[in-house]
């Protein structure tokens, strides 16, 4: 059952990345990776991380793919096609990205995994909170706290950007 | 302050206080002060030397060092034996002929004499050091001022000789870092510690592979400046657009660096390398001294003629550096002191006529020595003594050279040697060529009728380059004793 | 853990509180306040900058995701003291044109930020914090590179640096993962003690490489560079050139010779082909350059090539090479950066064209270029020379001939361009050179501290004594 | 006895130089004159009373012996080293003589020839150079020392030839002097290193004690079917060759006729021509005893070769000048051959007699034609014969010692060239028919064009001259007086009293058959020039006419200058050097300029790389990053 | 763990989702489009810490917690990317690969 799901999710996964990387219509790419996104958290949900996935979803769904949506509002007229890739260049990237994956998956499939004896049921939001906030072995602070400075400053970057004057000399 | 150091001592300060220079005249008073101190310095040397020498018997004297880089063991040691402190000597003297044939240098005089004189200092630097790293960064500081120097103060296509000549020899410096590197990191071949000072590295006996391997590095590192067939294009054109005192000191001393450096590094350091070596290169230097002396008959430009005439006298330097005997090697040295001086010589003449004449085509060039009789009369003495006249320093090298050459037991040597020989006759053609067309024969141009005469500080920078030549011309022996038992050392480590 | 082990976060603490006093001071400032900004800013890094020149003691915190040694904090505070030269160079720029659009202080806190991700990237005790140290590295610098927003390059070279760069951290971030599913674990120590050599491992370690050979810009990851360099201020250009380079270069040369020790055999030989293809890529791409910020874009292309012959020599020769060249690249960099934004504040040019007969009508300028350049070609007595000639040195002594030669070689090529530069300013005349005009006197301290270091790292053996005494730290 | 003191004859000569070289502009001319010729006198007399005391009390077992006083100059290795220092034998005090007397005479003519031109004192001080390097060659004691004063005397003869410095011909003849004596001094050189490398020295008196075994050794060693020694002095035959104007190095001879006469006088008649003579005397013993002589044969040879064309070329000149400059080659000529067919021991020794003999008289009486020649050119401002004529009555004293000289180089008898050239024929006579009926031939021809320019000179048509001539002053005179009185005394000294081949002393007579051949071909001569050319005639036209061809290539000196010029303008330096110049800036200049366009061109190529798309550059990125995998793999693999 | 799965088959998804997302890279005209392949290239690198932790080495967090941290600055990242875009736009009023090639050679 859980394989068939998996397998599921996966074709979804990887017909929807499809779609979105070729997809000429560009609010549809959005959508199509919407898509894409909701299917990887589902894989989540399947290996029982049901944090990550509601991040996923939150953050992604609900955050990220809002982002792209005003954006390609504010820069674009909806019904727009987008313009054509040259047939050259889609051989040249397909080719390397089938050369890049030949070789990944030839390295992944020569090596030998040793699967843990172990496993655990399901990960628990509270252990994940222990750990974030743990200054001792195996403890989350530092990146926690080094991360809010990077947002801050991201922020701060995103607004300065942001508020540029227009072109003068055009 | 120990006697050595202050060679490269009193350059920098010359150098700190030209910075301060505000005007011309001060510039050059300055500059020849400098000069003049360093000169009188280098002639006191000698005596020193002579005198240090009946007491030490060491390989080098009056050594001092001082640990620079722990890590790679790289120290600042000086020291000098005979070699040395006659091409203290030659630099002193050029510099401060330069400094007195550049008098009249007034576009940017300032930078110019900083430039000239931190030539020297590296030149003085390369030729006291006993380190190699530290001759090595001497080497480089020598030459990289020679790019501005030809770039600003140049003739005619300055800029892309400047360029050549400096990329050509920087280049060649690149190939020498890796050779010094080579003999650094088998310098412990015997146990030991990795060195950088050429003494102890000549303790060691380094492996023939290694050396096999790295002597053509660190030949032709030094090959290039010493205008070795085929890599000697940056010479003629570099000199051609150098300003006067900047072909005298190039073709001088720089060009001498690399003879010096062949003789003091790679021969001495990379012994059996060079024998092994000797054949190929010895072709290559050989073949350079006739090339470089018809190249000179061919030309048209004065410049070019002494370029290639330079070309054809430091072959025959390395010619004979490859020959491996005392008396060639003697005679190296010899012809590097003399070549050095004639060919200062020649460019500051060129230089007079050119500064007067605004041309350095021999065609368009004749009859001056009714007009300028004292440039004249050194024109010719210079041009005789450059085509190995008894009497002056170029017949004391050159018959050393052929001589130790032809002691040679290899029959092959031999043949090579009397090829080289046969260059004499072309020189003779080329230097008489020059002087008759340029100096005798009636006048070419009437306005140069009212050329002015050479002034003092010409004549001063003529007759202190003159005088050593006949020094060395009329009384070799105690020269060639002096050379002979420094080269002792470097010869024992060959057999 | 206690609190006093924080101290060992001294600089990055330093940093945060500035960050944080900088952003007060710019929520309680008015308008006429707001250029006291550029001193109170500069002050505060400079005391931060002194304190880093205190010795530290070794230690981990925070379960080691943190770790510092002599060696790290030597080279933080050589990127603070990079920093404070570059804030000092760009402190006229600043006045003039940013402070009028209240954007100065955002600017210093975004380089300090980056400057702080620089210090937790170097510092990381594991790949969570270097991923999370390389974003704070390179996203700040992007909304940098962004910064002059009329500009169309500006914000060209914003677009590609961020998604370039973004793809590069996504690789990355893939070639860690690899590296996890074969060992396990994300800590440093911990993995350096488990991986074995697999392709997958293998395979890992290149995708990871090709991230941070990005922020080196080594061929063929680097064709961001000379766009970025060229679209960005130019003391952001100068930026990305010398700090997050030198940055991404020490970790690198850390993981390297820790982590990534047990690949060896396979590493030396991408270090290799990536050595030969950045330095003969960078000099030639750098030949033909006329704007002064493409110019030197490439020529750092080319000059990390040379930082990589030091990696080649895993021990702590190679070690205390590579950090005594990335710094003497750092303050030839910024010499020559310094001189570039000097020109281009006080008239807008860049072009190599622009600088002919520069001599003669700035001659003190004209001398720091000099310096700067020829310090970065190798020229002997200054700095860059005997950096290069040790780095030669590094990988002669583990037998790399081959290699060294071919560096040799490209060392004689750079000259060339180094030399066209030189040519521009003194050899020719040019035919409406650059008026004289006078620097503000920050640019003045930042070139004299940059052409101090020029002079004094290379002649003043103790430098290169005392960080050898400290290199051994990853081969106990 | 002590001979120390000559080593004054050079050094006298040497101080003058430098003194009045250095301070050309400051001596006036009428003290620098008789500074030079004050020295010269000094030089002279010491050299008179040298070989009178040599001569008289040199001798030991009735053996001359060798006085040497020498030091070392320059060391080359343990064995070989340059010494400087005076080496007194019979033939090197005979050379001073000679040397001394006519550079004397010389000195005293030049102060009245030279009176009024620009370079006075520098003529003087080039003299005195000249007659420094001639001594100090004279007196070299070893191989190398000769070959240093033997480039001097080319300098200075250098000098000399190109005094006029202002007249391209003078300067182009200079130069040509120059480099040709210098290419043959290549073969000296080499041959002085080739003999030195087998036998361990320079030094004359060890070389020329090394007959025996030791030159048996030498000539084992073999090269083309000589021995190496052999080579060695062919080698050093081509540097006497050289400056001795022998075929096929003669060309510059005439040429060298641009000098002032005065120095054509001292030099190219009288002293440095005959260093190649010298040269091969003073190494006779080894010429003699290598492989039986076969260098001394090609020797004889030349001489006779070169004295034979010489002679025929000197018929057809008209420049007087080159008539005696061709007459000089022919004299020396002879003198080589002498050398050629000399024997070592007593009697047999003739040659080398009869050629020191010759080149004594010839000194005198071809100086004193030079000198003369000069009065007459001194009058009438022209170096040709058809300028002249009937000038006897003008010019008495120059026309009485153009006439004793002219007789003794006639070989016409009681005169000082008779004597020696009867020698020199009895030698040839003695010893190889061929060269003996070439010689007397020669001496037919000689006494021919001699008179010639006698006649064509003093006699002859009434030319119309713009001064009228006047006979030449005193200081002019006088020198002309002395070498007329030389030239006929000077036959009288019993030569081989004094100078062998192995320096002891024979007796030799006049051979008088051989005596009456010669002379009678020298009367046939004689009376044919003074058919020809007593009267204004066209005698001579219409016999040059009836030689046709031959007159033509005769006239124009059989084409050798046109030969070397091809050789050396077309082939040497046309070809040769103009393809190494090309070879030079095209192929190795090129090739570095190549290198770096190369870069250049790459650099431009690959620009297209950076394309500006940022795609690109990420799948450069990812394409990098694959394709370095695929070859640390591939690597791995293997 | 999925039962039936094995790392593999997890290990071809995600690799096959990351050269899904450079292809998007290499191809997309549109720089919006071009951050959406980035999107998908960062979620093959989550996937793949959260099934290898999951799979491998479940006894620690270590790649769980890195996810969050991935998803946290992917977020930041495409933020500030979007911000820059928007900037461009004003500027230009394109945003178009292809006009973004002005900066070249």
């Amino acid at each position: 059952m859980e394989a068939i799901l998996f397998y599921i999710l996966a074709a979804l996964i990887i017909i929807f990345a499809v779609a979105s990387v070729t997809s000429r219509k560009i609010l549809r790419a959005v959508i199509y990776l919407l898509f894409v996104l909701i299917s990887i958290a589902g894989l989540y949900f399947l290996i029982n991380y049901n944090l990550l996935a509601a991040i996923q979803l939150t953050v992604y769904a609900g955050g990220v793919i809002v982002l792209f949506i005003f954006s390609v509002l504010l820069v674009h007229h909806v019904e727009l096609e987008l313009e054509k890739t040259p047939l050259k260049r889609k051989i040249i990237a397909g080719i390397l990205s089938l050369l890049g994956l030949g070789i990944t998956l030839w390295s992944i499939f020569t090596y030998t995994f040793k699967t843990a004896t172990t496993t655990y049921s399901s990960i628990e939001v509270r252990d994940i909170g222990l750990k974030l906030l743990s200054y001792g072995d195996g403890g989350y602070i530092l990146p926690f706290e080094v991360i809010s400075v990077l947002l801050v400053a991201v922020m701060i970057g995103a607004i300065i950007v942001a508020k540029g004057e227009k072109l003068k000399e055009n | 302050m120990d006697i050595l150091s202050l060679f490269v001592v009193v350059p920098v300060l010359t150098v700190l206080v030209l910075v301060f220079a505000k005007n011309l005249k001060q510039a050059r008073v300055i500059s020849l002060i400098g000069m003049t101190i360093q000169f009188a310095m280098s002639i006191n040397l000698i005596f020193a030397y002579i005198k240090e020498r009946t007491v030490n018997t060491d390989i080098m004297v009056f050594t001092k060092d001082a640990l620079w880089f722990e890590n790679f063991n790289i120290h600042y040691s000086i020291g000098v034996d005979a070699i040395s402190v006659l091409m203290i000597a030659l630099t002193s003297t050029v510099i401060l002929a330069g400094i007195f044939i550049s008098w009249k240098v007034d576009d940017l005089a300032k930078e110019f004499f900083v430039s000239l004189i931190i030539l020297a200092s590296g030149v003085f630097g390369f030729f006291i050091s006993i380190d190699l790293f530290t001759l090595f960064v001497f080497y480089e500081i020598a030459v990289i001022p020679m790019y501005l120097l030809i770039g600003i103060w140049g003739s005619g296509p300055k800029e892309n000789s400047a360029m050549k000549l400096t990329l050509m020899l920087m280049g060649a410096s690149a190939v020498l870092s890796v050779g010094i590197l080579g003999i650094y990191f088998n310098s412990n071949a015997d146990g030991g510690a990795l060195t950088f000072n050429i003494l102890e590295i000549a303790k060691v006996h380094i492996p023939v592979a290694a050396q096999n391997l790295f002597f053509p590095f660190v030949f032709i590192g030094f090959a290039v400046i010493g205008a070795l067939f085929p890599f000697h294009t940056w010479s003629p054109s570099g000199h051609a657009s150098a300003p006067t005192a900047v072909s005298m000191l190039h073709a001088g001393v720089l060009m001498k660096l690399g003879g010096y450096g062949i003789f003091r590094i790679a021969m001495y350091l990379l012994p059996l390398g060079a024998i092994n070596w000797t054949d190929f290169f010895l072709v290559l230097a050989g073949f350079g001294v006739i090339y470089g002396a018809f190249g000179a008959v061919m030309q048209k430009d004065l410049k070019y003629v002494n370029a290639y005439a330079s070309v054809s006298h430091l072959s025959l330097v390395l010619f004979a550096l490859l020959m491996l005997n005392k008396t060639a090697w003697t005679g190296a040295i010899i012809q590097s002191l003399s070549h050095g001086l004639l060919t200062a010589l020649f460019f500051a003449l060129i230089g007079m006529v050119y500064g007067r004449t605004h041309t350095r085509e021999i065609e368009k060039l004749g009859g001056l020595m009714k007009i300028l009789p004292f440039i004249g009369a050194i024109y010719v003495i210079t041009g005789l003594a450059y085509l190995g006249l008894p009497g002056f320093s170029g017949f004391v090298a050159e018959m050393n050279i052929f001589v130790g050459a032809f002691q040679h037991p290899d029959m092959f040597h031999r043949i090579i040697t009397i090829v080289v020989i046969s260059s004499i006759v072309v020189t003779a053609v080329y230097i008489l060529r020059m002087v008759g067309k340029i100096m005798m024969g009636p006048l070419s141009n009437t306005e140069y009728a009212k050329l002015p005469k050479a002034t003092w500080y010409e004549k001063a920078g003529l007759i202190l380059l003159m005088i050593p030549v006949i020094i060395i011309g009329v009384m070799p022996f105690g020269l060639s004793e002096m050379i002979k038992a420094s080269i002792q050392p470097f010869l024992e480590r060959l057999l | 853990m206690n609190l006093e082990s924080l101290l060992l976060m001294r600089s990055e603490i330093g940093l945060i509180i500035i960050i944080l006093l900088l952003i007060i001071f710019e929520i309680f400032s008015n308008k006429k306040q707001k250029a006291a900004i550029i001193p109170f800013a500069l002050i505060l890094l400079a005391i931060n900058t002194i304190i880093g020149f205190f010795p530290l003691q070794t230690g981990e915190i925070f379960g080691g995701m943190f770790r510092t040694n002599t060696l790290l904090h030597f080279f933080k505070t050589t990127l603070s003291l990079g920093v404070l030269i570059l804030l000092l160079q760009s402190a006229d720029w600043l006045k003039e044109k940013v402070v009028a659009e209240n954007k100065a202080t955002e600017f210093i806190i975004l380089i300090l930020s980056s400057l702080l991700g620089a210090n937790f990237m170097i510092s990381s005790g594991d790949f969570l914090m270097f991923y999370i140290g390389l974003e704070l590295t390179t996203l700040p610098v992007a909304a940098l590179v962004a910064y002059e927003a009329s500009k169309r390059k500006s914000a060209e070279g914003a677009v590609k640096y961020i998604l370039s760069s973004a793809l590069a951290s996504g690789t990355a971030l893939f070639g860690i993962s690899l590296l996890y599913a074969t060992t396990g674990t994300l800590y440093f120590d911990t993995m350096a003690t488990v991986l074995t050599s697999s392709h997958l491992a293998i395979l890992g370690f290149i995708f990871f490489f090709s991230g941070l050979a990005f922020k080196i810009s080594l061929v063929p990851f680097h064709f961001w560079t000379a766009d970025v360099y060229e679209g960005a201020p130019i003391n952001v250009a100068s930026y990305l050139s010398v700090i997050s380079k030198g940055a991404a270069v020490v970790i690198l040369m850390i993981l390297l010779f820790t982590v990534f020790k047990p690949l060896m055999p396979a590493w030396t030989k991408v270090i290799y082909i990536v050595t030969i293809a950045t330095m003969f890529t960078g000099n030639l791409f750098a030949l033909r350059q006329q704007n002064m910020k493409r110019f030197l874009a490439y020529s750092s292309i080319a000059q990390a090539g040379f930082i990589l012959l030091g990696l080649l020599s895993v021990d702590q020769l190679g070690t205390a090479t590579v950090i005594y060249f990335v710094a003497i690249y750092i303050f030839s960099n910024l010499g020559a950066f310094g001189v570039v934004q000097a020109i281009s504040s006080a008239t807008n040019k860049e072009n190599m064209d622009d600088y002919e007969g520069l001599y003669r009508t700035n001659p003190k300028l004209s001398l720091v270029m000099m310096l700067a350049l020829f310090s970065l070609a190798g020229i002997p007595p200054l700095a860059g020379f005997f950096g290069k000639f040790f780095l030669y040195a590094a990988a002669a002594s583990k037998g790399y001939w081959v290699m060294v030669f071919i560096a040799v070689v490209n060392a004689t090529i750079s000259l060339y361009y180094y030399l066209l530069v030189i040519r521009a300013m003194f050899l020719r005349k040019g035919e409406n050179p650059i008026p004289y005009f006078k620097s503000g006197n920050y640019m003045r301290l930042g070139l004299l501290i940059a052409v101090i270091g020029i002079l004094v790292i290379g002649l003043y053996s103790p430098i290169y004594e005392y960080i050898y005494s400290f290199s051994n730290v990853f081969f106990n | 006895m002590d001979f120390s003191y000559t080593i004054l004859i050079p050094l006298i000569p040497l101080a003058l130089f430098v003194i009045l070289g250095i301070f050309s502009k400051k001596i006036p001319p009428s003290i620098s004159g008789w500074i030079g010729s004050l020295g010269l006198g000094t030089s002279f007399v010491l050299s008179w009373y040298t070989a009178y005391s040599y001569f008289l009390g040199g001798k030991l077992n009735g053996v001359y012996q060798t006085f040497i006083y020498k030091t070392t100059w320059l060391n080359f290795t343990d064995k070989l080293h340059i010494d400087m220092g005076v080496l007194i034998d019979p033939i090197s005090v005979m050379m001073l003589v000679v040397v001394s007397t006519i550079s004397f005479m010389v000195h005293l003519y030049s102060r009245g020839y030279m009176k009024g031109d620009d370079g006075y004192t520098r003529f003087f001080s080039y003299l005195a150079l000249f007659s420094f390097s001639m001594f100090g060659l004279v007196l070299a004691t070893n191989l190398f020392q000769m070959y240093i004063f033997w480039e001097l005397v080319g300098a200075s003869s250098y000098l000399l030839i190109g005094y006029y410095y202002t007249k391209p011909s003078a300067v182009a003849a200079g130069k040509k002097a120059f480099i040709v004596t210098r290419f043959a001094d290549l073969g000296f050189l080499i041959g002085i290193l080739l003999i030195s490398y087998y036998s361990g020295t320079f030094d004359f008196q060890e070389i020329n004690s090394l007959h025996g075994s030791i030159i048996t050794n030498w000539a084992a060693t073999s090269f083309m079917g000589l021995s190496v020694i052999t080579w060695g002095l062919i080698l050093i035959y081509l540097g006497a060759a050289g400056k001795s104007a022998m075929m096929p190095f003669h060309i510059w001879l005439p040429d060298a006729m641009e000098g002032p006469t005065p120095v054509s006088a001292l030099i190219h008649a009288a002293t440095m021509v005959v260093a190649g003579v010298y040269l091969v005397a003073r190494l006779f013993p080894v010429y003699y005893f290598v492989e039986n002589g076969f260098a001394l044969q090609i020797v004889a040879y030349v001489g006779a070769i070169s004295s034979l064309v010489a002679a025929i070329i000197a018929i057809t000149q008209t420049d007087i000048k080159r008539v005696l400059a061709f007459s000089t080659m022919s004299q020396i000529g002879y003198m080589m051959l002498a050398l050629g067919v000399s024997k070592y021991d007593g009697h047999e020794g003739l040659g080398y007699m009869a050629s020191m003999f010759h080149l004594f008289t010839h000194a005198m009486f071809k100086a004193l034609l030079f000198l003369g020649a000069g009065s007459v050119i001194h009058i009438v401002h022209s170096n040709y014969l058809k300028d002249m004529g009937n000038l006897r009555k003008h010019m008495p004293i120059t026309h009485i010692t153009f006439l004793i000289a002219s007789l003794s180089i006639a070989g016409f008898p009681g005169f000082a060239g008779f004597f020696s050239k009867d020698e020199i024929l009895a030698a040839a006579y003695e010893n190889n028919m061929l060269i003996y009926v070439s010689s007397v031939l020669v001496a037919g021809l000689t006494a021919f064009y001699i008179f010639r320019l006698y006649f064509g000179i003093f006699w002859g048509k009434d030319n119309t001259y713009e001064h009228t001539p006047h006979e030449s002053p005193w200081s002019m005179t006088i020198p002309m007086l002395f070498l007329a009185f030389m030239s006929i005394a000077g036959g009288y000294i019993p030569f081989s009293d004094y100078i062998s081949a192995d320096s002891i002393p024979f007796k030799s007579h006049l051979n008088l058959p051989l005596a009456a051949i010669a002379t009678s071909i020298g009367f046939i001569g004689i009376i044919l020039a003074y058919v020809f050319y007593k009267k204004e005639n066209n005698l001579p036209e219409r016999f040059a006419n009836s030689f046709g061809v031959f007159y033509k290539w005769t006239y124009h000196k059989f084409y050798f200058d046109e030969i070397y010029l091809f050789v050396t303008k077309k082939i040497l330096f046309g070809i040769v050097g103009f393809s190494a110049a090309w070879f030079d800036k095209h192929i190795v200049d090129g090739t570095m300029v190549g290198i770096g366009n190369t870069t250049v061109a790459i650099s431009e190529k690959i620009k297209g790389w950076q394309s500006g798309k940022f795609q690109d550059y990420a799948m450069s990125f990812v394409g990098g990053g694959v394709v370095i995998a695929m070859v640390v793999f591939y690597i791995w693999i293997n | 763990m999925i039962a039936g799965i094995n790392i593999y088959e997890i290990l071809t998804l995600t690799s096959i989702l990351f050269f899904i997302g450079l292809y998007g890279f290499f191809t997309r005209e549109n720089l919006i489009t071009v951050l959406l392949s980035i999107e998908l290239i960062l979620n093959a690198s989550a996937l793949n810490f959260v099934l290898i932790n999951t799979y491998l080495y479940p006894d620690l967090l270590q790649g769980a917690i890195f996810t969050i941290f991935i998803i946290a600055l992917a977020a930041a990242e495409t933020a500030l990317a979007i911000a820059i875009i928007i900037n461009l736009y004003k500027l230009i009023y394109s945003v178009e690969v292809k006009d973004t090639e002005t900066m070249k050679y």
